[in-house]
């Protein structure tokens, strides 16, 4: 375990802005985001979690697939300098994790290289992401909820707690072997050192607040698929897509042409199934025309379908969509009322 | 969307908006009349200066207009009775609006000509055109231009 | 304050006066409540009024919660100021049967915006927050400060001149005196005196940060159309790039669709998880209307919407002469 | 690395116009790359996205059959913004195909059996895929029955070869309307009724249902009745996309993608997810 003392915090992130496209948190409240610096200073090394999930950065809101002129079509894929994401949550990494598994690989056809998302992998495959362990989970955090933990280890490549004066950094992956191995000139951290992390391990997990089983709601859910509960959970729900867009795992997209026959350009966009207009056919026939449904296929994708075919749960409890929705529709609160209703049938 | 002008020999493209029953008469008599004005407008014809929906005004700035003028016919004279006085509101908002978020009010104007007015069609369409001219190529709300 | 409201509640349902009551409860997070929808006389407990009420809660009468109003039952709704407009407006829009409808009024001295807490406490998180009359108390790890109202009101209160529903059936308290009901806008006024390049670039700057959620649409009560401009695919109208025109023109467009309809409630502005100061295009549409039109939305229920009305010799110095 | 969202280009070939009202018409679309034509391995079932640039994309089941070589048959009903374009077409004219996409019919699994095919109106073109391929490989399969309803004579596609294969005797073609018609000496009826008064047998035979969403709904319950078991129940379904690829999320049902897990669903599998029927 190497160990970068924070006077040495500068010079590191310079050589590492030298080497890499270097992402880190930016800004402040709702307007918080991985964003390219160059040195420390333009970092917000305080902030407990970004508005804005690493998404940004690996799929963009919107992203040139090609652009055509007349016969001629050019790919929007542009061969990336590698990138280094410093202060990513185990939480955001997870998600990215996650996001992997859909855009990078294909369940259905894993051999066929045509199912992966070539404009996802051009990023992802070529960046360094460094976990950095969560000191004072927010109150909107429920990470543990479903498997994680604000000190996990289990995705990124690099893993770095923040002590007093230092930060300790360890590799999680080869990726993240190969990075510890360019450094030079740092010193190695101290039975102390470690001592301390076990010490900050505890405060955090201390922050964390009673959990409900991710694992035990997924089973259940299918049982109250048609339960009128859904009424109820979706009544104050507005149908906007703050929730999905801000969300780390969201990752619905539409695909959308612009300018004329013979010039223009095809491009993506986040797409949210909050929104009637996202499974309307062109027939006019809506197989999810009411809110409610919209609100449980949201649910139910996070919290079960997702997890049938990844074994995994899609939601990695950051807690963004709590804090951002206009109408305080819990998520916590949906899940606990919602494995009530399924546990009584 | 339009490609990079350069200054000089750049030519004002203009969107004028008319209503069938007066304006697009009076551009008529203007033509018959063989009164000289700027060809750089294109005419949209529209049943009443009430069907323009602030909307076409925006998107024809987006996709390239460095102006747009909407003509219907003068107050009480409307073909469908109150149709350009419900217009009248829509621009009384509209105007100040677009000037409010930083669009040059030139290029977005508003006028009454009727089927016998060849002469102030022509008028109209040079003021419009000139002032745009003095402005220059639109670049704010313009598609695919970095503003 | 809050007993009294429950107990009016308590005895609307007693007298069989409701189906259903939809107010404001605690809600998950410090300094901030939630919609709820009450049933029956038991469940009036969970009934709350404060500043942090901020919700408009008439968007609940309309879009996809429009079978409320369809099924014909009785729904009490407890309103501030703005949220009583918006019911004006959907009755002069034939959106509500008045009849069907009990308009419960609370007095509002205004509503706080949780970002404007944020930005006091430094993006610190509040695990707790206490009201003290024109302040709170506000604690998190390793902080505790005061806040003083005035320093996290939501913008749309701060010039509010009608605190009171215009419309009502009970009114909990007594209503708040304004000592004028003619609006001012200081805030336009300011923005424009700024030159036109200045103006543009502190638009394109706001805007650019919009992530297109549609919350601002979404929570709006004067955007109820069942098939939103932006929905529409064949045409599209609406771009769906974050390209600064395309949000711009959609913004710009949703302020001319409730152009003389918007009751300046802020729901946008407070919903705008990308903190976009949203309100300030309403308010520049809401002070040419009333200086040209002498009109304001949501007071009268016999007044048609300023956009759907005209005069024949009004002021019409924006025409080429 | 193949890039699957950009679209090969390919020639309309030939354009048929199948019913009087021109809203159905039939597409041959011609390889340009000799590449693309190597490269394009597709079984009856699978569909593509056709794209207008500048337009968008829709996905339509291809009609034509592996074992008719070098050209891709769509037929395609104007409904919205990309068919009418693409109703707008000339031959000569340049299209972008995505594809093949999604799974297909087990054609496999129906070698030395029976197979009993029910259609209903324009859905009929992946089951002329499979009929096609199924014919080009008779000696492989056992009796092969085909019920093809449409609401009048007019609005049955592929005329011609309803035609040829009413005369073949190696297969069993029953066509149905809706309501009697003057000269229509075949069978009327809707396609459930008929299903049922012809009674396929479900010995050692697999059925394959495509169709509107209410011909299906009300053909399933009759041929659980003539003893099929779900497994041997066969369908496509249609859900609105865009990527194809089970990325964007669109065609999402339970925990399956029509795209990619479907379109060709048994009934077993449909049984087991939420809001697939």
């Amino acid at each position: 375990m190497i160990k970068i003392e924070k006077s040495e915090f500068g010079t590191f992130i310079r050589d590492l802005s030298a080497e890499y496209k270097l992402f880190a948190p930016v800004g402040e409240g709702r307007q918080s985001a991985f964003r390219e610096v160059s040195s420390a200073d333009q970092m917000n090394t305080s902030i407990q979690m970004t508005q804005n999930s690493p998404k940004t950065v690996f799929l963009p809101q919107t992203e040139v697939l090609f652009e055509f002129n007349g016969d001629d079509i050019q790919s929007g894929e542009k061969a990336a300098k590698p990138m280094f994401f410093w202060g990513v949550r185990s939480c955001d990494a997870r998600g990215m994790n996650l996001l992997d598994k859909v855009m990078g690989q294909s369940k259905q056809r894993p051999d066929d290289p045509a199912f992966q998302d070539p404009y996802w992998k051009a990023r992802f495959d070529n960046a360094v992401i460094l976990t950095l362990a969560c000191h004072e989970p927010a109150s909107t955090c429920f990470c543990h909820w479903t498997g994680g933990n604000p000190f996990s280890k289990e995705a990124g490549d690099l893993w770095a707690v923040e002590t007093e004066t230092a930060y300790l950094i360890e590799p999680l992956s080869e990726k993240g072997k190969d990075f510890v191995k360019t450094l030079s000139g740092y010193h190695t951290a101290s039975d102390k050192d470690k001592q301390e992390i076990k010490t900050l391990k505890k405060q955090a997990e201390s922050c964390l607040r009673p959990a409900v089983d991710a694992k035990i709601l997924k089973e259940k859910l299918p049982k109250i698929w048609d339960d009128p509960l859904w009424d109820e959970v979706s009544a104050k729900c507005v149908n906007c897509s703050a929730c999905a867009f801000i969300c780390p795992t969201c990752y619905c997209f539409d695909i959308q042409d612009e300018g004329k026959k013979d010039k223009g350009k095809r491009f993506r966009t986040w797409d949210c199934c909050m929104f009637p207009i996202f499974t309307k056919e062109a027939s006019g026939h809506n197989p999810r025309s009411l809110a409610r449904e919209r609100v449980r296929q949201r649910v139910m994708h996070k919290f079960n379908y997702f997890w049938e075919t990844y074994g995994e749960s899609l939601c990695t409890g950051c807690g963004r969509c709590i804090r951002v929705c206009p109408v305080n529709l819990d998520i916590r609160d949906v899940a606990k009322q919602l494995l009530e209703a399924a546990s009584a049938v | 969307m339009q490609e990079t002008k350069n200054k000089k020999d750049w030519q004002p493209k203009i969107l004028a908006i008319l209503c069938n029953w007066c304006s697009y008469a009076g551009a008529d008599l203007a033509g018959v009349s063989r009164i000289q004005y700027p060809p750089n407008i294109r005419v949209l014809r529209v049943p009443c200066s009430g069907r323009v929906d602030p909307m076409f005004i925006l998107k024809s700035l987006q996709n390239g207009f460095d102006g747009v003028l909407v003509s219907g016919c003068h107050p009480g004279d409307c073909h469908y009775l109150s149709g350009n006085y419900n217009a009248r509101r829509k621009f009384a908002v509209l105007k100040p609006l677009l000037e409010y978020i930083g669009i040059e009010p030139e290029r977005v104007q508003f006028s009454w000509v009727s089927a016998g007015e060849g002469e102030r069609f022509a008028e109209v369409v040079t003021k419009v055109t000139n002032e745009i001219r003095k402005v220059g190529p639109a670049k704010r709300l313009v598609k695919g231009v970095d503003s | 304050m809050i007993k009294a409201l429950r107990e009016e509640v308590r005895r609307l349902f007693e007298e069989k006066k409701v189906d259903l009551v939809i107010g404001w409860g605690k809600g998950s997070l410090p300094m901030t409540a939630t919609p709820v929808f009450i049933h029956k006389a038991e469940d009036v407990e969970q009934l709350i009024w404060d500043e942090t009420c901020s919700n408009n809660l008439a968007v609940y009468l309309t879009k996809d919660k429009r079978q409320l109003v369809q099924t014909n039952q009785k729904i009490g709704i407890v309103v501030k100021g703005c949220d009583g407009r918006s019911l004006v407006l959907y009755a002069v829009e034939n959106q509500i049967k008045r009849e069907n409808l009990v308009i419960i009024g609370v007095p509002c001295n205004g509503v706080i915006d949780k970002k404007k807490v944020l930005k006091q406490t430094e993006g610190k998180e509040v695990l707790s927050a206490r009201f003290e009359k024109e302040r709170m108390v506000v604690e998190g790890r390793g902080f505790k400060t005061e806040i003083t109202k005035s320093d996290m009101l939501s913008r749309s209160c701060i010039h509010c001149n009608h605190p009171n529903a215009p419309v009502y059936d009970i009114f909990i308290g007594e209503p708040i005196n304004t000592d004028s009901d003619v609006a001012v806008y200081p805030d336009v006024e300011a923005f424009e005196k700024l030159d036109c390049e200045t103006r543009w670039k502190d638009m394109v700057e706001s805007y650019s940060q919009c992530i297109r959620c549609y919350a601002c649409r979404n929570v709006c009560p004067s955007c109820y159309c069942t098939e939103c401009f932006v929905d529409q695919n064949d045409p599209q109208w609406i771009g769906k790039s974050p390209e600064i025109t395309d949000t711009l023109i959609f913004h710009l467009n949703r302020n001319l669709h409730v152009a003389g309809r918007c009751v300046e409630c802020g729901a946008c502005e407070r919903a705008c998880p990308a903190d976009i100061d949203l309100l300030r295009l309403n308010r520049k549409i809401s002070k040419e209307i009333l200086e040209r039109f002498n009109f304001t939305a949501g007071l009268d229920i016999d007044e048609k919407p300023a956009l759907a009305s005209f005069c024949e010799n009004e002021k019409q110095d924006f025409i080429m002469g | 690395m193949k890039n699957t969202y950009i679209p090969i280009p390919m020639k309309v070939d030939k354009i048929v116009t199948e019913d009087p009202a021109k809203t159905l018409r039939t597409y041959d679309l011609a390889f340009v790359k000799d590449a693309d034509l190597e490269q394009f391995q597709y079984l009856p079932g699978q569909f593509c996205e056709m794209s207008l640039l500048g337009m968008g994309e829709s996905p339509f089941g291809i009609a034509s059959s592996p074992t008719e070589e070098g050209f891709l048959r769509f037929t395609v009903n104007r409904t919205g913004l990309v068919t009418n374009e693409i109703h707008n077409l000339r031959e000569g004219d340049m299209v972008g195909i995505r594809g093949p996409l999604g799974n297909w019919y087990p054609v496999e699994d129906f070698k030395g059996e029976n197979v009993v095919i029910v259609g209903g109106g324009f859905a009929f073109t992946t089951l002329r895929s499979l009929l096609v391929y199924l014919l080009a490989h008779r000696e492989d399969y056992g009796e092969i029955i085909c019920i093809y309803g449409a609401r009048n004579p007019d609005l049955f596609i592929y005329k011609d070869e309803l035609g040829t294969w009413l005369k073949r005797t190696d297969m069993k073609l029953h066509l149905t309307i809706d309501n009697e018609a003057d000269g229509w000496e075949h069978h009327t009826g809707f396609v459930p009724a008929v299903t049922e008064q012809i009674a396929p047998s479900a010995e050692k035979a697999w059925v394959v249902v495509c169709g509107p969403p209410v011909m299906i709904k009300y053909t399933l319950p009759v041929l659980e009745k003539l003893k099929f078991p779900d497994a041997r129940i066969i369908t496509s379904l249609e859900r609105r996309m865009k990527c194809g690829i089970g990325k964007c999320g669109r065609c999402n049902i339970g925990s399956q993608y029509v795209c990619i897990d479907g379109p060709v669903f048994s009934l077993a599998q449909l049984k087991t997810i939420p809001d697939a029927l």
